[in-house]
């Protein structure tokens, strides 16, 4: 019995890793080893204390191996510390966690994301113009990671693109979103040429924001961050022109199966990168891309 | 102080706070502009609406004694159910109607539980606050609900952003306080509302059905809050069971602000309003102020406190 | 005699509160257009009995019908529709709404569903006018009434609608002797037009002077009843109490000694207009006035519960320090207020806790309250005042009015002060315990304390005071030793009409 | 029932809702060995002490008649300076000292605000959720607050998981409990909450000092912040300015499961402490009966209600 634990389940990312890891399963499984996977994130998302109780409740009932997504990277270093020394292994996916302890760390490299929306936001914008930045939340570490890679490019590569606001935070929902960006643009409407917005709340809230303020459709460039139902029918619609988008179910699977391995006493590699694409209206329907945008979710969720 | 100016200051005296809250963020210079503009008002206003909506049935909760922790779970609940009614290609009518008699349902279950079963408002509609929020996410199978285009979709907008015109929802939510207003104030069902508030047990000595009336106090503002799921649909163009986590405490703040008492019995719509109000132009100047969110939250907080403060002084109420 | 057609029979009606049982099978029988009047001491069950009728609460057995028909009220709502109306013997206000909202509250003038204020103010004017108050402001919350005021629109309350029963649970606790006069005559109009009444006083006077026939109520069953006018004062008394109560105002004797108190032209922003007095150790003051004379008002200016707007108030041998309550209570100075419900009582709270509140800490040491000396204490007052309670643990929401009042009387009267307010201390309190009260004031003057007593019943402070001062419109007019007044000689001050 | 057995059920009756949460989980099969674990109920005790230390300062404040909103920033700052002051190289017992001091500074202010400018706890508390949550973000300057190790880092768990002593923590609480239930009780003091809860007009005719009074619950309560706070810290081994949002409505639930009324003058200890162990037991089991989260978030909401329904039938109390 292997434990699944995202960070939360509504948002279609974790829809993808959940079918990555039932792919796993049904892989073993065709193979005849006997694994069942346990999907369970915290009752509150977004909220660490919640994904601690989470996992030590597992650890509490012992399961064979944890593939945990940490909400923190410290404030999930005890309870997995303490689940590796109960002799249950556990393999990070998505975010890192500060500790020795995990056998594997399989995640997308979200600076690296972040540097690719920079340098797409800056060839769209012509290397220069004036730019808003919409971070997520206090406290998410992998979006931190996204905002610093795109600060760190726009800064080297780019100096003649102004940055108008970089430190206004989107909120937990899409609601939220939608009322930071509303008051953004209300203040740099004029002046803003590009905005990047870390995750896929976050751009959806600026999207419906462009809209209703008649920027969308190019006016304002917007470069996003993953990919969604919505995400998706506004760049083929014109209204977004890039989303940096990464492989979940890839993190999902490899999370299950180097469990496994690892349960099986074989050596697995301590980081996997995922890899991170960046889509836009043209590349839309070629193949590599098929994964990261269009997930078979129906085949394994359902 | 002569006592017409004290009439004129008592009139004026709900805004206070409200010019107040304006008054801070027009003085500095660089935002002023952006900020005192008619489009940044609209903007203000359109982004009032759920919360005022949801205020106008709180505020009948609260002058009652009662308090309805579930309203934000609601507003998610009925959102969704309104997405998947219109993805299945129910019309406007019909779905309007359904989303907000679904609210009314959920009222209508919390006021029953909390009349018949005599138990404290909190617990039950902090469980109805749980169930509602399962519920939607359930409904909605963990996912926003997409669907491909509604007229609803433009009430919260206008087709020009730039024009003059107001959103249609702000006007339902000001005609909406206006009726409410006048019936609380006006009519047996309103004043009843406010004598279960004031002393319980004297209503029911006196032949208020205290049991029918709170029972339809929560339907009623179930029916509000279905009202606000709806915008709340248009807003987002998508029914998100995530959305409004928290705004129960908002729009409980907004009445109590508005001058309301926690204890029951007092209590006004023009308040509640001026409250929403305050909270929306608060979150909206400080943001246009470009300042860091830590220190947004820490002025709204302080603002909140001497709003509240201010207006308690001019009113003379010591208690 | 035998009634024709009883407009109101009661059989075996019993009820039981958890542990306690309230009534035992009470039976009731009125005819129309009698004055009925149920008496009995505190805890008897007269409330309870009335709040069966009036829907209130439900009986556990008996039946009750109504001008012949079974009679079964579901709730108030539905008694009121069936025409059986009742003034409550606590105040019963919605204090955030209006004078006249309160009035017409449950039988609102409305026209679909929208209230229609003028036909509401002209039936709440006539309401109150059967009272004499028409002058009443109706637009001011019911919570800045005094008691007393309170108390009149609590019984325009019940006049509005044309009940064919109406009961009235204590209705002149807190009335002055004009008011009462004044609800009398209603009384005696509406008993002309066929209604009957059921009437509850602990002034047996009253009682005699408008009742056609009263039963007698002692712990949950019927003692004792009969025609008013072939029944004696005494007989009754004994009926209640079981024994007999020789002499209802004792007097212990006292000597005055030196002056303790000493108010000096005080005003207060409220009603006060201008009070001088001096009160000495061993003295008992009482204090007469009509509705709003400021009587309340002098002596929460005494305890620092307003402030005085002029004038001056010294305690004797007491620092003039900041002057709060709290104060006030270390300077030996206790208060009892006429609102036992709002300022009076800890409902939730057991028995013990309320009569020890103003001197925990010398229930225990570094803090700790020493539980078992503090429930002694309680049981102690329990005795003396006959309160009918469980025992001292027992929340005192759950005792009838008057052992209610006895409990905040006791808190007083336990605390060591040499100063004490009492603002209508007997109201809603038997004729017996009334007379062990009085008693125990004389024995508080005698041990050389100081006794302020304001009441607006009469004899009582012609039977217990050494002094009386008499307050008209927010003065206090005159001040003469007790020998020197009369009833008629307070009544012509109080009123003004000097 | 005869007379024994109903002081029996009295007695037993504040477990009663314990009893049935956790014969909820204990019934179907599968699940139900993880779950009857020693193991087990040392995880759910553990994962209760927060909101437990919390629940005894609240209970004192609801007891009071008030509220307090902050609570849950009140621990995430509390936390957050923990943090810093450990990162400096303060030792142990002197940042736990200043910890649970500068908690009780919060609530000293709370109470001072509630107590002198006669505010409703409400709105003052809420003002300060805003702030000190926006001031543990600018004290952490937006990040959680990292240090190497520390001593605090070890009382929430035991070096070995699997053994069968309790965390430090569960034993604080535990000790905390008593005390705070025997000052409640038997102390002036604490009688004097009572009271004022009760009716804070007669408290004061009786000479209660009821600002003092209000201002003292609240700086200790806040102590008992500042302690849940240094927990907090201890079990996230950082300072987390983001913690415990939302953990003010698990607290107060506590409180009202366990039996106090939002009203004042009714509450015990053992009520709350029963409170936050039912909120805990429900989300412990829930998690091991392997259903969906949204089912999970239903069932809670629902178990919730009918736990505090059969409580209050039991007491017979239909108030
Ligand atoms: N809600 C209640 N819970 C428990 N006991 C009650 C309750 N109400 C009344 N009782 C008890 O019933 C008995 C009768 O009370 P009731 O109020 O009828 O007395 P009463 O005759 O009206 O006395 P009083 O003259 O003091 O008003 C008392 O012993 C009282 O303690
Ligand atoms: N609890 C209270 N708090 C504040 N003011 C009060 C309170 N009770 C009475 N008052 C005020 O005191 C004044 C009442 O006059 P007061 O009660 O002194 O008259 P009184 O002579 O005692 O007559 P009675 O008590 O019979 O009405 C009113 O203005 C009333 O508003
Ligand atoms: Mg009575
Ligand atoms: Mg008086």
């Amino acid at each position: 019995r292997i434990a699944v634990i995202p960070k939360g389940t509504t948002h279609e990312f974790w829809k993808s890793i959940h079918a990555g890891a039932v792919k796993a399963e049904r892989e073993l499984k065709a193979q005849g080893v006997n694994v069942s996977i346990i999907w369970k994130g915290p009752l509150k998302e977004d909220d660490r204390e919640q994904q601690i109780q989470v996992v030590e409740n597992f650890v509490g009932q012992r399961v064979s191996a944890i593939v945990l997504a940490p909400l923190d990277k410290r404030g999930l270093v005890a309870p997995v510390e303490s689940a590796v020394r109960g002799k249950i292994p556990v393999i990070v996916i998505d975010s890192g966690l500060e500790s020795k302890a995990p056998a594997s760390y399989i995640a997308t490299d979200n600076r690296e994301g972040g540097r690719i929306a920079a340098r797409e936001l800056g060839k769209l914008l012509g290397g220069k113009g004036n730019a808003i930045m919409l971070r997520l939340q206090v406290g998410s570490a992998s979006t931190e990671a996204r905002e610093e890679g795109f600060l760190e490019v726009m800064k080297k590569d780019f100096p003649n693109i102004k940055l108008l606001s970089t430190d206004q935070h989107a909120g937990a929902t899409r609601d939220t979103a939608k009322a930071v960006s509303e008051n953004l643009l209300n203040r740099f409407g004029k002046q803003v040429n590009g905005i990047f917005t870390c995750n896929e709340s976050g751009t959806a809230g600026m999207l419906l924001a462009l809209r209703d303020a008649g920027l969308a459709k190019g006016k304002v460039k917007l470069v996003g961050f993953d990919s969604g139902e919505t995400l998706n029918a506004a760049l083929l619609a014109g209204d977004i022109q890039g989303l940096v988008v990464q492989n979940p179910m890839k993190m999902g699977y490899l999370g299950v199966k180097n469990a496994v391995a690892v349960l099986r006493g074989e050596k697995v590699e301590a980081v996997v990168d995922t890899g991170v694409g960046f889509v836009t209206k043209e590349n839309f329907n070629s193949p590599d891309m098929a994964d990261m945008v269009r997930p078979p979710l129906d085949k394994y969720l359902k | 102080m002569n006592d017409t100016a004290k009439r004129m200051l008592g009139k004026a005296g709900p805004f206070f706070g409200l010019i107040l809250v304006i008054a801070l963020f027009a003085i500095p210079g660089e935002s002023r502009e952006a900020f005192l503009s008619y489009h940044n008002f609209k903007i203000i206003l359109t982004q009032t609406v759920i919360v005022a909506i949801g205020a106008l049935g709180m505020t009948m909760i609260i002058v009652s004694g009662g308090i309805d922790l579930s309203v934000g779970s609601s507003i998610a609940f009925t959102s969704v159910v309104g997405a998947l009614l219109v993805k299945h290609g129910w019309s406007t009518a019909p779905t309007c109607l359904a989303t907000i008699l679904t609210g009314g349902v959920i009222g209508l279950l919390n006021g029953t539980a909390i009349a018949r079963l005599r138990m404290t408002p909190f617990i039950i509609t902090l469980g109805t606050l749980g169930v509602a929020r399962g519920s939607a996410k359930w409904l909605g199978d963990n996912q926003t609900v997409n669907y491909d285009s509604s007229p609803i979709n433009g009430w919260m907008t206008t087709p020009d952003p730039f024009s003059y015109a107001l959103p249609a929802g702000v006007w339902v939510a000001i005609v909406l306080a206006v009726i409410t207003s006048l019936v609380l104030n006006n009519t047996v069902f309103g004043r009843h509302i406010f004598s279960i508030g004031s002393n319980e047990q004297t209503a029911r000595l006196c032949g208020v059905p205290t049991q029918r009336l709170k029972i339809a106090i929560y339907a009623l503002a179930g029916c509000f809050f279905g009202l606000a799921g709806l915008f709340q649909l248009s807003r987002l163009r998508q029914g998100d069971p995530t959305v409004a986590i928290g705004l129960e405490l908002d729009i409980i703040a907004s009445v109590i602000i508005g001058g309301a008492s926690l204890n029951g019995g007092v209590g006004t719509i023009l308040g509640s309003m001026i409250g929403a109000l305050i909270m929306a132009v608060l979150r909206n100047g400080s943001q246009q102020m470009g300042w860091p969110t830590y220190f947004q939250e820490i002025i709204i907080g302080l603002v909140i406190i001497v709003a509240v403060f201010l207006d308690r002084l001019r009113q003379g109420k010591q208690a | 005699m035998t009634t024709i057609a009883a407009a109101l029979r009661l059989t075996g009606i019993k009820k039981s509160f958890g542990a306690t049982q309230a009534l035992r099978g009470v039976s009731l029988e009125i005819a129309p257009g009698e004055v009925h009047a149920l008496i009995g001491e505190n805890g008897a069950g007269k409330s309870t009995l009335m709040k069966i009728l009036s829907g209130a609460h439900a009986a556990d057995e008996g039946t009750m019908e109504l001008g012949g028909a079974p009679y079964q009220p579901t709730d108030p709502h539905d008694a009121r529709l069936k025409g059986v109306a009742m003034i409550y013997q606590e105040l019963n206000l919605a204090l955030h709404l209006s004078a006249q909202e309160n009035i017409l509250l449950g039988a609102e003038s409305a026209r679909g569903g929208w209230i229609d204020r003028t036909a509401s103010r002209e039936r709440a004017r006539a309401a109150l006018a059967l009272l004499g108050h028409e002058t009443l402001d109706l637009d001011q919350p019911a919570g800045r009434f005094s008691i007393a005021e309170q108390q009149v629109i609590e019984i325009a309350r019940a006049l509005l609608t044309k009940p064919q029963v109406l009961i009235m649970d204590e209705p002149t606790s807190s009335l002055t002797q004009a008011d009462t006069e004044r609800l009398f005559a209603t009384i005696a109009r509406l008993r002309a037009q066929g209604v009957s009444i059921i009437y509850i006083s602990h002034f047996l006077e009253e009682c005699r002077r408008i009742a056609d026939r009263f039963t007698v109520l002692k712990d949950g069953e019927t003692v004792g009843a009969g025609q008013m006018k072939e029944a004696s004062l005494d007989h009754i008394v004994t009926l209640m109490t079981g024994r007999e109560v020789k002499d209802l105002y004792p007097r212990t004797a006292h000597a005055l000694g030196e002056p303790v108190l000493e108010v000096k032209a005080a005003v207060s922003p409220l009603r006060l207009k201008g009070a001088s007095l001096r009160v000495r150790a061993g003295e008992i003051f009482g204090l007469a006035g009509l509705i709003g004379a400021g009587r309340t008002d002098l002596v929460r200016v005494i305890f620092a519960l307003d402030e005085l707007e002029s004038g001056e108030v010294c305690i004797v041998g007491a620092p003039a320090e900041a002057a709060t309550p709290h104060h006030r209570w270390a300077q030996g100075v206790g208060f009892l207020s006429e609102n036992r419900k709002e300022e009076g009582l800890m409902l939730t709270q057991s028995l013990a806790d309320n009569i020890t509140l103003t001197k925990h800490e010398t229930f225990g040491r570094f803090g700790w309250i020493n539980g078992r000396r503090q429930r002694e204490t309680a049981e102690r007052w329990i005795g003396e005042l006959r309160v009918k309670c469980r025992d001292g643990t027992q929340r005192v929401g759950e005792l009838s009015g008057g052992n209610q009042q006895k409990i905040a009387l006791a808190r007083l009267l336990e605390h060591p002060a040499r100063i004490f307010l009492l603002d209508e201390p007997t109201r809603g309190i038997d004729v017996g315990s009334k007379a062990q009260i009085y008693q125990l004031i004389g024995e508080l003057a005698a041990a050389g304390k100081a006794v302020i007593v304001v009441s607006s019943y009469l004899p009582e402070l012609l039977g217990l005071c050494d002094t009386v001062g008499v307050m008209c419109r927010g003065e206090l007019a005159a001040v003469r030793p007790r020998p020197q007044w009369t009833e008629a000689e307070i009544m012509r001050v109080a009123t003004g009409s000097a």
